[in-house]
């Protein structure tokens, strides 16, 4: 019998330093064991729960895509008790890892229609999850255009530079990059996200929207998102909440009867509405 | 006079009426019988609902901590010293608090009474001066007040509110008949071996339900120690040395601030001892710095302050 | 941070007359290096000037290190006088020459040049690391003279382990030459062919601290001392009572090392004995044996202590209580009376104490152990010293001053504190060794800054966000260490552990060679958190936060492992466990320094100006001591004139006037360009802190408002005289009080017919509302009762007393005053006098004075034409609201409660305000103008400089968790914490915090971390455990 | 070995019922006991609860106080999820062993064996199933017993738990007086009476006598509520001030939770240091606030209105939503161990009586 509650040991492959003031980190884990290696199958918007043993254990996104086979990676800012210690991890540490759980983004709904992703902050994760996914040479022609609104609040703060610049470079894709304040060698664009993404007016017509972001970035997104006019079983968030076991069993990450760990974290807007606005 | 219980609707409808307070926090008859609850009276029209009797023993202080407006409390003596304590530090605002303040000859400790029921439930109870009537399913039982009352009311020596801004019924003459720390000193005679089985026994009963420390006005920290968790100071299993930790370190933080309301106590679902802790705390404060918390508003806490005459046996 | 070179404008004309102000050296050399050798030194090098302290024996610390406890609060006197120690030792303008002696001197004020002679120590200090080897194996048991000769030590020794410089020394005198140690030494530091040295320093001023010496109490034959083993000195005693003593702190007698029942303490063994010659008193005997019994009494329950005295003179501040304590809660018995003489009972070695009794009966009785109360005296190497120096000293040898000058010696330039100058006890000594810094401090002013080092550190690395890179360094301590622990295996684990790069075992980490290779290491491996597993942080923890500084990183992320003091010293038998234990404690370390983090020492600018309340003698000398170091004062005085309660002394106890000193120094006030004066003025509030004080004042009667700015505050609002309700005083205008009478014998309205006079004592004072004694009222009617004498010698002059106190050289005036004939008649406080007006034989009103004189069994009844009440002093109203306007204490009496009774008896925990004069407690003149000084010195240590670095290591809130209850508001000793009252959350003063920690031991949501020794840096030490 | 889970529960078998003298009870017990794990009624300490006993003499039936719930058979308050152990450098887990043989629980009232169910819809009507509970659960044979004595605080018929009702039980024990009636209700139950001497067939008087008892007790229940179509009278009510006034008494223990049969919140944290330790699951209650405090220090629900309202929503709102019934089964145990004597049945009524505002 394997507990649900046991953790697969990873080893930490790689720190990348996301940001200036060095409080994200995105960690490259590796499976020590092929089977479970295997075993993990997830899609973007999943999440895990990552331990270290003697500390504890909390939810993760995923920040990797599932195309990237030989590897999973988190990203992870440093602000409770196991994300520091994590953060004290070097190279060569070993975490648990168990999942992947939730239901992640509805990527067979998107297929075959455009795909608008809107990410402020921190939140992004799971977003370049979903982005690299779609971008894959593999899945690129089963979606429409893809637009990414990416905004953080100043240049030190964006996610996953070496992507940006990458993606950057691509005609697949509209990647509109913002901050909320430049800096001396900013270039781009200067904004927040509800703006930038009413600027970048992407169309509604057959296209699924995904947001995430800090609460008061979703607060002012959403009156562009009805401008723009897409409809709430099209757009799709995913929720933080306070998660412990991860399958829907502990009981205190429920919003109205659902678990966001269990049912969500990806909910679509007409979901939400009927839900008790308790998060 | 008129009884306390009356005085107490007099002066609660009077606030009320006159603006001066917001609600009265007072006790009102509970759903199962010698048992009041908590009622918080904002309707002049609804102060019949308040109670004055033997059963009156949660510590309303509780609920003046974090609490904003004027609110008038009806506070029997252990209830006003843990008031004054609240306002000597700086958690309750004096002003913003009228004290009906009542004399009080004790509470009941139900589990007393049930354990000489034997397993039989009371489903009516009524009482005078100083007696219970206890009905049940084929039995009857007149039963003496004085011999269920809580240990903690035994032995309390402060029957009158020392701080009110109204009493109802009239002041007690205050009694020193037995020791205060009898049972203290009873444990304190006994082998360090005794001690620790005796508080294996009663702390290793402890399922961690916090309703100790959450009905103890006392307990009013925003992040209690043993819910922190950078660091995390305590397990929260029910392992006797995690179980131990909560307990001895809870009695600690209310050093030299327990009143020995005995809230704690009526409210483990597990019946432990836990004045055992807290009453042998108060004892030591007693004897180092012959202090007791509550009394007085100018008082200064006294594990607050640093005199150059403080005992300090403990440093040698 | 440096240190400002100030601009002086008014210097003491005796002065000036020395050497042109710009070629003075701002250096000073200090003689002695006792506790107040110590503290002069570092007031001096904290202001500015470069310090040479020159001391006779292998280290500093002199008596007070030899000492137990101390009066009147019990500290153990070594805790708090290490520190200073070790900052002595540790200043980089301080030098210590030990070992040393005078040898001559050229120059004058300003510009002296001074031989100093070195003996040997045969080793070399320098590379002494103080690991104890040497002394291991010497095979030499020689008498340990620190240890009084109660125990023995080795021909190679440090005087005692805290000892500063730590570094040993040859006693060549029992050395047998052996050669052990030399090959023992692993440091290299022995050499037997160490000559003997000469060093010219030169100087702009001296401060003489030598002390005194014990009386010889052989010389007292008739108590046995010598003969009898059971007979010892009190200092003895004192060893025996020490942790670190002879006996581990056992109470024990010599002859048998049985624990004495009974033990009797004789006072006055040399002092107010003219039969040796020496009739002054010693003034700290009293309070030391009293100490010695209360001691006594809590290491060993069951003694018995008896104190044989003549008067109590338990003059100083809260010493009163101090007997009362030692009577009431240890049953310390006291008997007065001169014992006439001991003998022992050969088989028991018990003693037999024969005195007359209070009733006049001989009584004997027996003892287990006769402690001898001995004296202060001078000695011959003090008269030697005076001789080469060529200064003055009086009658008994002490160094002869002048009373308006109490720190200045015949020699201009030469400075004295301490005993040398008179007996006095460790607050005293430190009052005046601060206010003999000032007096240098105030000659030397425009050289301040000119010869002292500071040091310049290259910019800080950032680290934020690096993983830790941590290099542990281990220590051998020579064998000290190595010889139990195994090293290499402590280093091999160390690389084990998590984030430790780089780990090493070195022979001495604290040596200088390592100092660079521990910097290179940092380079070489990019270490950002360096360990240290050696000796105790106490003395190397500054030394190796100075190395990592020097590398760019900031001091806060060092950490130490006390591998020695706490590992291989306590398990010294048991090498595997030490080696356990060791792997332990690095490993603990490695888990506090893997979260240690760079703290901020914040820099507080000083504004260079003092502010003095209180325009008495004390605030005047201390205004004009600051405005003589080139800073601007602003005095404040309540009163329309400047003069305080001096203004009502008229003469001395030498019959000297005052009031030509009081003119020249109001004088010299008024016209000093840097003093400020605001007269008839009141202080309405004061904001700020250390550095940075802004006060506004309501000035003159129309209260014009005035807001001055400043970085001190001093603190000198004096005292008052009681007024009496007793006696018929104000009933009667022949019931005059002291100052009454004074005033009218200076104004010549006495010297009518011969007069009655009773005088009677403690008025005011050692009763239930005063339970203090004024400490001056007996030398003021000794005073007064010599001049009534004076101007009519028939006049009758009785004193009503409980005890007799004019401790030091006053002992003086009242043995004149009993030979004039003066009577003096003790009461019990039982049995007070009564006064009541009566018609005498003549039919003439009189006062007729009843008191019950135990001597001779019964009441006597005096006949008066005056009485004088001896009112105490006490402390003016307005304290309180100063007090609370400064956040600083009174005691419970009404007076200034300083930061600490012992050692910092001018300061106050809140730094930046100090106190000095009657504001303090009752004094004499000559201590007033020492404190005054002192305070100054004090001052000048803060407003010398650009900025103060506060404290790294602060408290800090968690608003989340902070309930706002206060309790660390109230425990705060530096007020340096407040409740912001909306947040309802603590709120730190980084500036005021000390980073004592006692508000996060208070807090009860664990709602206060201190940085630096965070909960979750603590926490994860013990959980690596 | 029968598998059971929330949606394939066991057959129900109808087997012909038997009887037991109640003096032969000790000696069926501890025939019992040579074969199985018993737990049992007991009083320890005071306290009565459900525990694994090693004699008969240990059972205690009529305990002067409601016992604590049987869940911590199954659902232990402090349970090590595996243990971990760094050895040279190697990390290793330890998942604690599957029980090695079949347990039996005896005596548990008809409410708790229905909040058992109700637990099994949690811990395992989905993937991953809860494993730990799991193995538990199917090794233990339940044998219920009548309540033929319920509590004035009992109100377990309003919603719709009988107190004679046998939904879950694998053997029933029924009280008439000087002995039982037994009824093995599944394989398992009847296995561990088979062959076993002191039970006899059932008469007819027995049965005529169980009838009497059965209707006796039911009647016995005081307390009746009407709590139809509570969960949309919960939705509608969801923003109302009722939750403000009903909680300003709640002091935000956990005795209600975890005197509850049904509450199954727990918590999960690590015991050790990063050497060695174990990973444990501990009950938690959703009236402590710290329960959905992200770290962040953002939380959902701040105060205790959002807490107790999060709490009867749970029960007779979500549950029913998730799985179609109440998560309540009313046994009144939290209103006799409330310290402030709060009541659900008042609460409950409360809130059929509020009108949304």
């Amino acid at each position: 019998m394997r507990s649900p509650y046991t953790p697969s040991l990873t080893v930490v492959d790689k720190i990348i330093s996301e940001n200036d003031v060095n409080d994200i980190k995105t960690f490259q884990l590796a499976f020590k064991d092929q089977d479970a290696a295997k075993a993990f199958k997830y899609t973007p918007g999943q999440f895990s729960e990552i331990s270290l043993l003697g500390v504890g254990e909390c939810p993760i996104g995923i920040a990797s895509s599932p195309m990237d086979e030989d590897y999973i990676q988190f990203t992870v800012k440093k602000v409770g008790v196991l994300t520091t210690s994590l953060h004290n991890c070097v190279e060569g540490d070993v975490v648990g890892v168990r999942g992947p759980y939730g239901n992640g983004f509805p990527t067979d709904i998107m297929e075959g229609r455009d795909v608008v992703i809107v990410g402020g902050g921190f939140a992004f994760t799971t977003l370049r999850s979903l982005t690299k996914y779609i971008l894959h040479e593999a899945n690129r022609k089963r979606f429409g255009n893809l637009t990414v609104v990416y905004g953080a609040r100043n240049p030190g703060e964006l996610l996953y530079k070496y992507d940006l610049e990458a993606w950057g470079e691509r005609d697949d894709l509209n990647l509109v990059v913002t901050v909320d304040k430049g800096d001396d060698s900013w270039t781009g664009k200067e904004g927040f996200v509800p703006a930038i993404l009413k600027e970048t007016s992407p169309s509604s017509e057959n296209a699924v929207m995904v947001v995430c972001g800090p609460p008061a970035m979703i607060r002012f997104t959403i009156p562009v998102i009805e401008e723009l006019k897409f409809q709430p079983e099209n757009t799709y968030i995913s929720l933080e909440m306070r998660m412990k076991c991860g399958i829907g069993k502990c009981g205190r990450c429920n919003i109205g009867s659902k678990y966001v760990c269990k049912d969500g974290p990806v909910f679509s807007f007409d979901e939400l509405q009927v839900l008790p606005k308790e998060y | 006079m008129s009884e306390p219980r009356d005085q107490i609707r007099e002066h609660a409808r009077r606030l009320l009426d006159e603006g001066k307070v917001e609600v009265i926090i007072g006790y009102e008859k509970g759903s199962v019988p010698l048992q009041s609850t908590p009622c918080f009276v904002r309707d002049a029209d609804n102060v019949e609902r308040l109670i004055w009797d033997s059963t009156c023993g949660p510590n309303l202080a509780k609920y003046l901590f974090d609490r904003e407006g004027k609110t008038g409390i009806v506070a029997k003596a252990c209830d006003a010293r843990s008031i004054v304590v609240g306002i000597v530090e700086n958690q309750i605002e004096r002003e913003d608090v009228v004290v009906i303040g009542v004399p009080c000859e004790g509470v009941i400790d139900l589990k007393k009474i049930d354990a000489v029921l034997d397993g039989k439930e009371i489903l009516e109870a009524s009482m005078d001066n100083d007696k219970v009537s206890v009905k049940g399913d084929g039995f009857e039982q007149i039963l003496s007040k004085k011999e269920f009352l809580c240990d903690s009311c035994i032995s309390c020596r402060h029957r009158n509110p020392p701080v009110y801004d109204i009493l109802a019924g009239d002041e007690l003459e205050e009694t020193k008949e037995s020791d205060e720390f009898e049972e203290i000193s009873k444990l304190e005679a006994k082998s360090p071996e005794e001690r620790w089985n005796h508080f294996s026994k009663e702390l290793g009963k402890c399922i961690r339900c916090y309703a100790c420390r959450n009905v103890c006005p006392l307990c009013y920290c925003k992040e209690c120690f043993v819910d922190e968790t950078m660091p995390s100071w305590c397990g929260k299993t029910t392992d006797l040395s995690d179980t131990m930790t909560y307990h001895i370190i809870r009695a600690l933080h209310i050093a030299g601030r327990c009143v020995d309301c005995g809230a704690c106590s009526r409210a483990c679902p597990e019946d432990i001892d836990l004045r055992a802790l807290t009453k042998k705390v108060e004892k030591i404060v007693r004897e180092l710095y012959d202090y007791e918390p509550g009394l007085s508003l100018e008082e200064l806490p006294v594990l607050g302050i640093f005199e150059q005459d403080d005992p300090q046996e403990f440093i040698k | 941070m440096g240190v400002k070179g100030k601009e002086s404008t008014i210097v003491d004309p005796k002065i000036a007359a020395s050497t042109p102000v710009s070629s003075r050296i701002g250096a000073v050399l200090v003689v002695g290096g006792g506790v107040g050798g110590v503290q002069a030194a570092l007031d001096l090098a904290e202001s500015g000037f470069k310090v040479y302290i020159v001391d006779s024996t292998s280290s500093i610390g002199g008596v007070m290190a030899q000492l137990d406890k101390t009066f009147p609060t019990n500290d153990c006197s070594m805790c708090i006088l290490s520190p200073k120690l070790v900052e002595c030792g540790r200043h980089l303008n301080i030098e210590i020459l030990t070992c040393s002696e005078i040898e001559g001197i050229t120059g004058k004020a300003g510009d002296f040049k001074v031989t100093v002679k070195q003996r040997p120590k045969y080793i070399d200090v320098e590379k002494c690391t103080g690991c104890s080897e040497c002394a291991k194996y010497c095979p030499v048991d020689a008498i340990d003279v620190f240890n009084e000769g109660l125990s023995e030590r080795a021909a190679v020794y440090v005087k005692y382990p805290q000892a500063v410089p730590l570094a040993y020394m040859i006693d060549r005198d029992v050395c047998i030459g052996c050669g052990l140690c030399e090959s023992m030494c692993l440091a290299d530091a022995i050499h037997y062919d160490d000559q003997e040295g000469e060093r010219e320093l030169n100087v702009g001023a001296i401060i003489l601290a030598p002390g005194l010496e014990e009386f010889d109490a052989s010389i007292k034959s008739e108590y046995g001392y010598g003969k009898f083993r059971n007979v010892i000195t009190s200092i003895e005693f004192e060893r025996i009572l020490s942790a670190s003593g002879p006996f581990r702190g056992r109470v024990q007698r010599p002859s048998d090392g049985e624990i004495p029942r009974r033990i009797a303490f004789i006072q006055c063994v040399g002092s107010r004995d003219t039969t040796c010659g020496n009739s002054y008193c010693s003034s700290v005997c009293c309070m030391y044996a009293t100490k010695e019994a209360v001691i006594a009494k809590e290491h060993q329950k069951d003694v018995e202590p008896t104190i044989f005295y003549i008067d109590m003179r338990s003059y100083g501040k809260d010493f009163d209580k101090y007997i009362e304590r030692a009577k009431e809660e240890y049953g310390v018995r006291f008997i007065r009376c001169r014992v006439s003489s001991v003998s022992e009972d050969p088989e028991t070695k018990n003693l037999r104490i024969r005195y007359e009794n209070e009733e006049g009966k001989i009584v004997e009785e027996e003892f287990d152990l006769v402690v001898l109360s001995v004296g202060f005296e001078s000695s011959e190497g003090i008269r030697e010293l005076a001789y080469r120096l060529d200064i003055e000293l009086d009658e008994y040898g002490f160094c002869k001053t002048p009373i308006f000058h109490p720190l200045e010696t015949s020699k201009p330039g030469i400075f004295v504190c301490g005993a040398f100058s008179s007996p006095k006890d460790i607050p005293e000594t430190v009052m005046q060794a601060s206010g003999a810094a000032a007096c240098a401090e105030g000659l030397l002013s425009p050289s301040r800054g000119t010869l002292i080092k500071s040091k310049e550190y290259p910019g800080e690395r950032t680290i934020r966000g690096q993983p830790p890179r941590i290099g542990v360094f281990v220590c051998h301590c020579g064998i000290n260490i190595g010889g139990v622990v195994d090293v290499p295996n402590v280093v091999e684990y160390a690389r084990t552990l998590p984030h430790v790069v780089y780990s090493e075992a070195n022979l001495y980490t604290c040596s200088s060679d390592t100092q660079k290779l521990i910097k290179e290491k940092i380079e070489e491996y990019d270490l950002n958190r360096v360990i240290v597993a050696s000796c105790t942080p106490r003395t190397h923890e500054p030394l190796f936060q100075e190395t990592i500084r020097e590398s760019g990183l900031n001091r806060y992320l060092f950490e130490m492992a006390n591998i020695r003091d706490q590992c291989s010293w306590v398990h010294m038998h048991e090498p595997e466990a030490a080696t356990e234990k060791a792997r332990d404690l690095v490993r603990m370390a490695v888990a506090k320094a893997s979260k240690l983090e760079p703290l901020e020492r914040l820099s507080l600018s000083v504004i260079p100006r003092g502010l003095v309340v209180g325009g008495g003698l004390a605030g005047m000398t201390s205004a004009l001591a600051l405005a003589e170091q080139g800073f601007q004062v602003y005095l404040v005085e309540k009163e329309k004139e400047l003069g305080g309660f001096l203004r009502h002394i008229h003469y001395l106890l030498d019959g000297s006037e005052t009031k030509k000193h009081l003119e020249d120094l109001i004088e010299k006030v008024q016209s000093n360009k840097m003093i400020e004066i605001f007269l008839e003025a009141k202080i309405e509030e004061i904001s700020g802190y250390v550095g940075n004080f802004k006060t506004a004042i309501a000035i003159g009667e129309d209260r014009e408002k005035r807001e001055v700015e400043h970085g001190v505050v001093l603190v000198a609002t004096g005292g008052e005289e009681y007024h009496p309700d007793q006696h018929l005083y104000g009933k009667d205008p022949r019931v005059l009080t002291q100052l009454e009478l004074e005033e009218r014998l200076s104004s010549k309205k006495f010297s009518g017919e011969p007069q009655n006079v009773v005088m009677i004592q403690c008025i005011g004072s050692r009763d239930d509302t005063h339970p203090y004694c004024s400490r001056m009222c007996c030398s003021e009617a000794v005073k007064n009762a010599l001049k009534l004498k004076e101007v009519n010698p028939k006049s009758e002059v009785f004193i009503l007393y409980r005890d007799i106190r004019t401790y030091g050289i006053a002992e003086k005036y009242y043995l004149k005053a009993r030979e004039e004939g003066v009577t003096f008649i003790r009461y019990n406080d039982t049995n007070e006098p009564r006064v009541v007006e009566q018609t005498s034989d003549e039919g003439g009103k009189v006062l007729a004075i009843t008191v019950f004189d135990p001597t001779l069994g019964e009441e006597i009844l005096i006949e008066a034409d005056f009485v004088v009440l001896s009112a105490g002093v006490v402390p003016p109203k307005a304290n309180e609201s100063l007090a609370k306007m400064l956040k600083v204490p009174l005691n419970e009496d009404g007076f200034f409660l300083e930061a600490h009774v012992k050692l910092r008896p001018v300061d106050f925990s809140t730094e930046g305000v100090f106190v000095c004069g009657m504001a303090h407690a009752p004094k004499s003149i000559e201590e007033s103008i020492s404190q005054a000084r002192a305070a100054a010195s004090r001052a000048s240590t803060i407003l010398a400089r650009d900025a103060i670095e506060a404290e790294g290591v602060t408290a800090d809130v968690n608003d989340r968790r902070c309930n706002g209850c206060g309790l660390c508001v109230l425990v705060c000793a530096y007020n340096a914490i407040e409740i912001d009252e909306e947040k309802k959350v603590a709120v730190v003063n980084t500036a005021l915090c000390k980073g004592c920690g006692a508000c996060t031991a208070t807090c009860r949501p664990a709602a206060i971390d201190l940085r630096g020794f965070t909960n979750e840096q603590l926490v994860s030490v013990i959980n690596s455990f | 070995m029968i598998l059971r889970s929330s949606s394939n529960r066991s057959v129900v078998l109808k087997m012909k019922e038997k009887t037991i003298e109640k003096k032969d009870l000790s000696g069926f017990i501890d025939s019992l006991l040579e074969e199985y794990q018993v737990f049992a009624p007991t009083i320890a300490e005071g306290i009565p609860r459900f525990d694994r006993i090693s004699s008969s003499t240990q059972v205690s039936l009529d305990s002067p106080k409601l016992e604590r719930s049987p869940k911590e058979v199954f659902f232990p308050q402090c349970e090590t999820l595996f243990t971990y152990q760094l050895i040279d450098g190697k990390m290793t887990m330890e998942e604690p062993p599957a029980l090695e043989s079949e347990r039996v629980l005896l005596f548990v009232r008809p409410c708790d064996v229905k909040a058992l169910t109700l637990m099994d819809s949690v811990f395992t009507s989905w993937e991953p199933k809860d494993t730990n509970y799991l193995d538990k659960r199917e090794k233990t044979i339940i044998v219920g017993r009548a309540c033929s004595r319920p509590w004035s605080t009992c109100f377990c018929t309003s919603l719709g738990v009988d107190p004679f009702g046998k939904e879950g039980m694998d053997l029933v024990f029924e009280d008439i007086g000087d002995k039982y009636v037994v009824e093995a209700l599944t394989e398992r139950g009847g296995k561990i009476i088979d062959g076993s001497s002191l039970f006899k067939d059932a008469e007819k008087k027995d049965l005529e006598n169980l009838k009497e008892v059965s209707k006796k007790a039911t009647e016995a229940i005081r307390s009746e509520l009407d709590v139809k179509e509570i969960e949309k009278k919960l939705k509608a009510i969801y923003d109302d001030s009722f939750w403000g006034k009903v909680s300003e008494k709640c002091v935000g223990c956990g005795v209600c939770s975890y005197l509850c049969p049904v509450c199954h919140c727990f918590d999960v944290q690590d015991e050790g240091t990063e050497l060695k330790g174990k990973r444990v699951r501990i009950w938690d209650a959703c009236q402590y606030p710290i329960f959905t405090l992200h770290a962040s220090g953002h939380n959902p629900r701040t105060s205790s209105r959002e807490r107790i309202r999060q709490r009867m929503m749970h029960k007779f709102s979500y549950f029913i939503e998730n799985f179609g019934e109440l998560a309540c089964v009313g046994c009144g145990r939290c209103i006799k161990g409330c310290p402030g004597n709060m009541d659900i049945r008042e609460v409950l009524t409360g809130i059929m009586a509020t009108e949304a505002d």
